[in-house]
């Protein structure tokens, strides 16, 4: 019997190493997996590179991360928030690098990885300083962008239910990065708010099949 | 002296709202652009986008009925109408540089006669840039309305010839709605559709860095 | 009040026009639009190119819109079957043209289509006839071929329940192509078993948003 | 005289089905390949992947009890186990070209010592094309085994030095069940792993297009 349930957020991120590539769902706090990225600081490898689409938030999960010194890179979509300080002054000082992607690029090339594209031509960008150094191409009267999947060694994200397949469902938009990200890495590690018995979810409302996922942890009740 | 009262960013907000038709799928950026959403027509089926997952946003929660899982992408807290859905990050950007956006409806630093825009990144020394959807959005949505003032809080011009600073998409403004004024953006040129009362087009095009036209 | 229910499948089609390029779903039989392609026989527009997985079975829905002579090209993954003697006829006559494209790349080549991307590397096909006169890149040592954009004027497609702005679910394995040809098409025009009231979709479990779907025929009950 | 029987169907399909460990995510291709589902362990969770949108197939449905709904990749009625699940045949083939599922099994027309596969089209002037998602899976599954009769029908080997029919994937092959043999791909070349009782293995070279290695 396949159980990919795992007891504690400290087994479930036991094996990341330093240098490792590391995408970490959520949408400022929403999605964020909070409690996993805890476990990544006690855990303490060095040197990562954090995927997300912000930069941490406050004093809290992704900004905490970087505080601890584990981040070399980030790369991210929207790293300047009102609450982001901890980041600013680590970017100011020339303690973290820093590659801005655009939301729905990051979100493409997470997608490119997960489905075993070698690059993507995409609109976004172009003409700008995003863009500067990278191939180009017109196609059809459009000017396109050539983009790089963005592969995780992990992916640590919060899901809403979880089955021990590993199959997950999310909660309203806490669902966002969640998804692609597990498809994007060859490690998922979801926590989840509650695992359930297998075949309680309905097959057609799995939103991630548990191929994608290879260990549940659960920070609330299992039924 | 002036004559004239520049337009409150509620009013902008409204005259945005008025060019908004039933059933098309709006994006609005954060900052002014979220305004929009107060103005809407009740009685008309409009869809508000927000690039985190959400399609058919509702108005602001009752207090004490906020959820940290429903936010848009200002990380404001919503609700969802009923026909609402939810989805992933990859979806949300199928629908924005598919071209399935009917609108979106952008702040701007500036905005060029040809339609370039810059509302990312003012690339001083001190500055951390972030860019979020707005280059997605830009290039992506059928139509990019800007919502600005007209001018800089130290006067000067934000509708300029070209721009002075880097460039979030190409071409892809259609029009301005300011303070001041509303403006489109054409192959002839910027075509004056809207003043503010007691304003002359003289006084406008002194505020303007770039070749006005009259309608 | 938007309403995407139309009356009927007549004028669900009737905007159809010679030379449109058609995207239809289904996998076999399961998720085919059958009564959508009866009304567009009905309809008679011709010099359609069809996209489907495969070119039709027996003697119903997208194997009697070639019969009728409709058809000029179909662009499929399969279009040999056990019973696809229509097409097989046609096309030994030399009355159609057909695309064979990887089912995989099919799917990819709607996605690309429906979010806006110029082109695709996919490892798919590298080395084979159907790669022959495409470009190749060699990305990190594996051997890509450059694929573009398959884009609909028009997708019909087969769903489960829908409602009057459009958002749709599926039933079982009849989702295969639905979702993906629904983002890539100009005019989706989606038949349901059902049409239910605005809200009684749960909008976690919508499969399409209807921000894909301009309309909806009901084949059953509305409730 | 032989002085071997050469082993069924259903036996090939067994070794097959032996070499399957729990947990794996598994493709069976169309024919042959069908058969192993029925011979998996059934105290172990494996997941059997369907091109058309299905993840945990189960076996097949009582008689009366089939949903032209529930259908495999050969449109075959199947049910679906407790756990599975439904997708669109983009998330299918992320699952496949993205390199998710672990092993497929395909049928073949000829496999090279190389591990090139051709088992999508036979090339003659009356043939029709179509590959279905052979080529998808040839490049995406992590490993691939081929199932497949040793010799054609007129006897000619199946396994070749050089494919002489229409290639599927490059070099992607790794491991051969006949009905004579089970031979690995490696880079040292073809390595005979086992045989049907009573074969010698001069008379597998005999039967094979390709140099054979003796384990």
């Amino acid at each position: 019997m396949l159980n990919k349930v795992t007891e504690s957020t400290a087994e479930a991120v036991s094996n990341i190493h330093d240098g490792a590539t590391i995408l970490i769902g959520g949408f400022g706090l929403a999605g964020q997996p909070a409690e996993l990225i805890d476990a990544l600081i006690e855990h303490n490898a060095k040197d990562l590179t954090i995927v997300s689409n912000n930069a941490g938030n406050g004093d809290t999960g992704l900004a905490l991360l970087l505080k601890a010194g584990c981040v070399r890179k980030i790369i991210c979509s929207f790293p300047r928030q009102h609450d982001s300080y901890i980041f600013d002054d680590l970017y100011r000082a020339g303690k973290i690098e820093l590659e801005v992607v655009p939301q729905g690029s990051l979100a493409a090339r997470l997608e490119a990885a997960g489905s075993g594209l070698g690059a993507i031509y995409t609109p976004t960008a172009y003409g700008t300083l995003l863009a500067e150094g990278k191939e180009t191409r017109t196609i059809d009267g459009v000017n396109y962008v050539l983009e790089y999947p963005i592969k995780g060694d992990f992916a640590l994200i919060k899901a809403f239910k979880g089955d021990r397949w590993g199959n997950l469902t999310y909660r309203k938009a806490a669902r966002n990065f969640g998804p692609i990200m597990a498809t994007a890495s060859k490690h998922t590690i979801a926590q989840v708010s509650e695992v359930v018995a297998l075949g309680a979810l309905d097959p057609e409302h799995i939103i991630t099949p548990g191929i994608f996922v290879h260990e549940v942890v659960c920070m609330g009740a299992e039924t | 002296m002036n004559n004239y009262t520049p337009w409150s960013v509620d009013e902008i907000a409204k005259w945005v709202a008025q060019d908004i038709e039933e059933g098309m799928y709006v994006n609005l950026g954060i900052g002014q652009p979220t305004k929009v959403a107060g103005f809407l027509p009740e009685d008309k089926d409009i869809f508000l986008h927000s690039e985190n997952g959400v399609l058919g946003m509702g108005p602001e929660p009752a207090e004490g009925e906020e959820d940290g899982d429903l936010i848009n992408a200002g990380k404001q807290y919503i609700t969802l109408l009923e026909g609402g859905s939810y989805f992933h990050h990859g979806d949300s950007f199928t629908m924005i540089r598919g071209g399935h956006i009917d609108l979106c409806v952008l702040g701007a630093f500036e905005v060029a006669e040809n339609g370039d825009i810059a509302n990312w990144f003012l690339g001083r020394p001190k500055d951390i840039p972030a860019v979020g959807g707005a280059m997605d959005l830009a290039v992506g949505a059928k139509e990019v309305y800007v919502m600005m003032d007209h001018v800089s809080k130290n006067g000067a011009p934000k509708i300029v010839e070209t721009l002075n600073l880097p460039i979030t998409g190409e071409k892809c403004v259609d029009r301005i709605y300011t303070d001041l004024a509303v403006i489109d953006v054409t192959d002839q040129g910027l075509m004056v559709r809207k003043m503010v009362a007691g304003l002359t087009f003289d006084e406008l095009q002194a505020n303007t860095g770039a070749k006005l036209i009259q309608q």
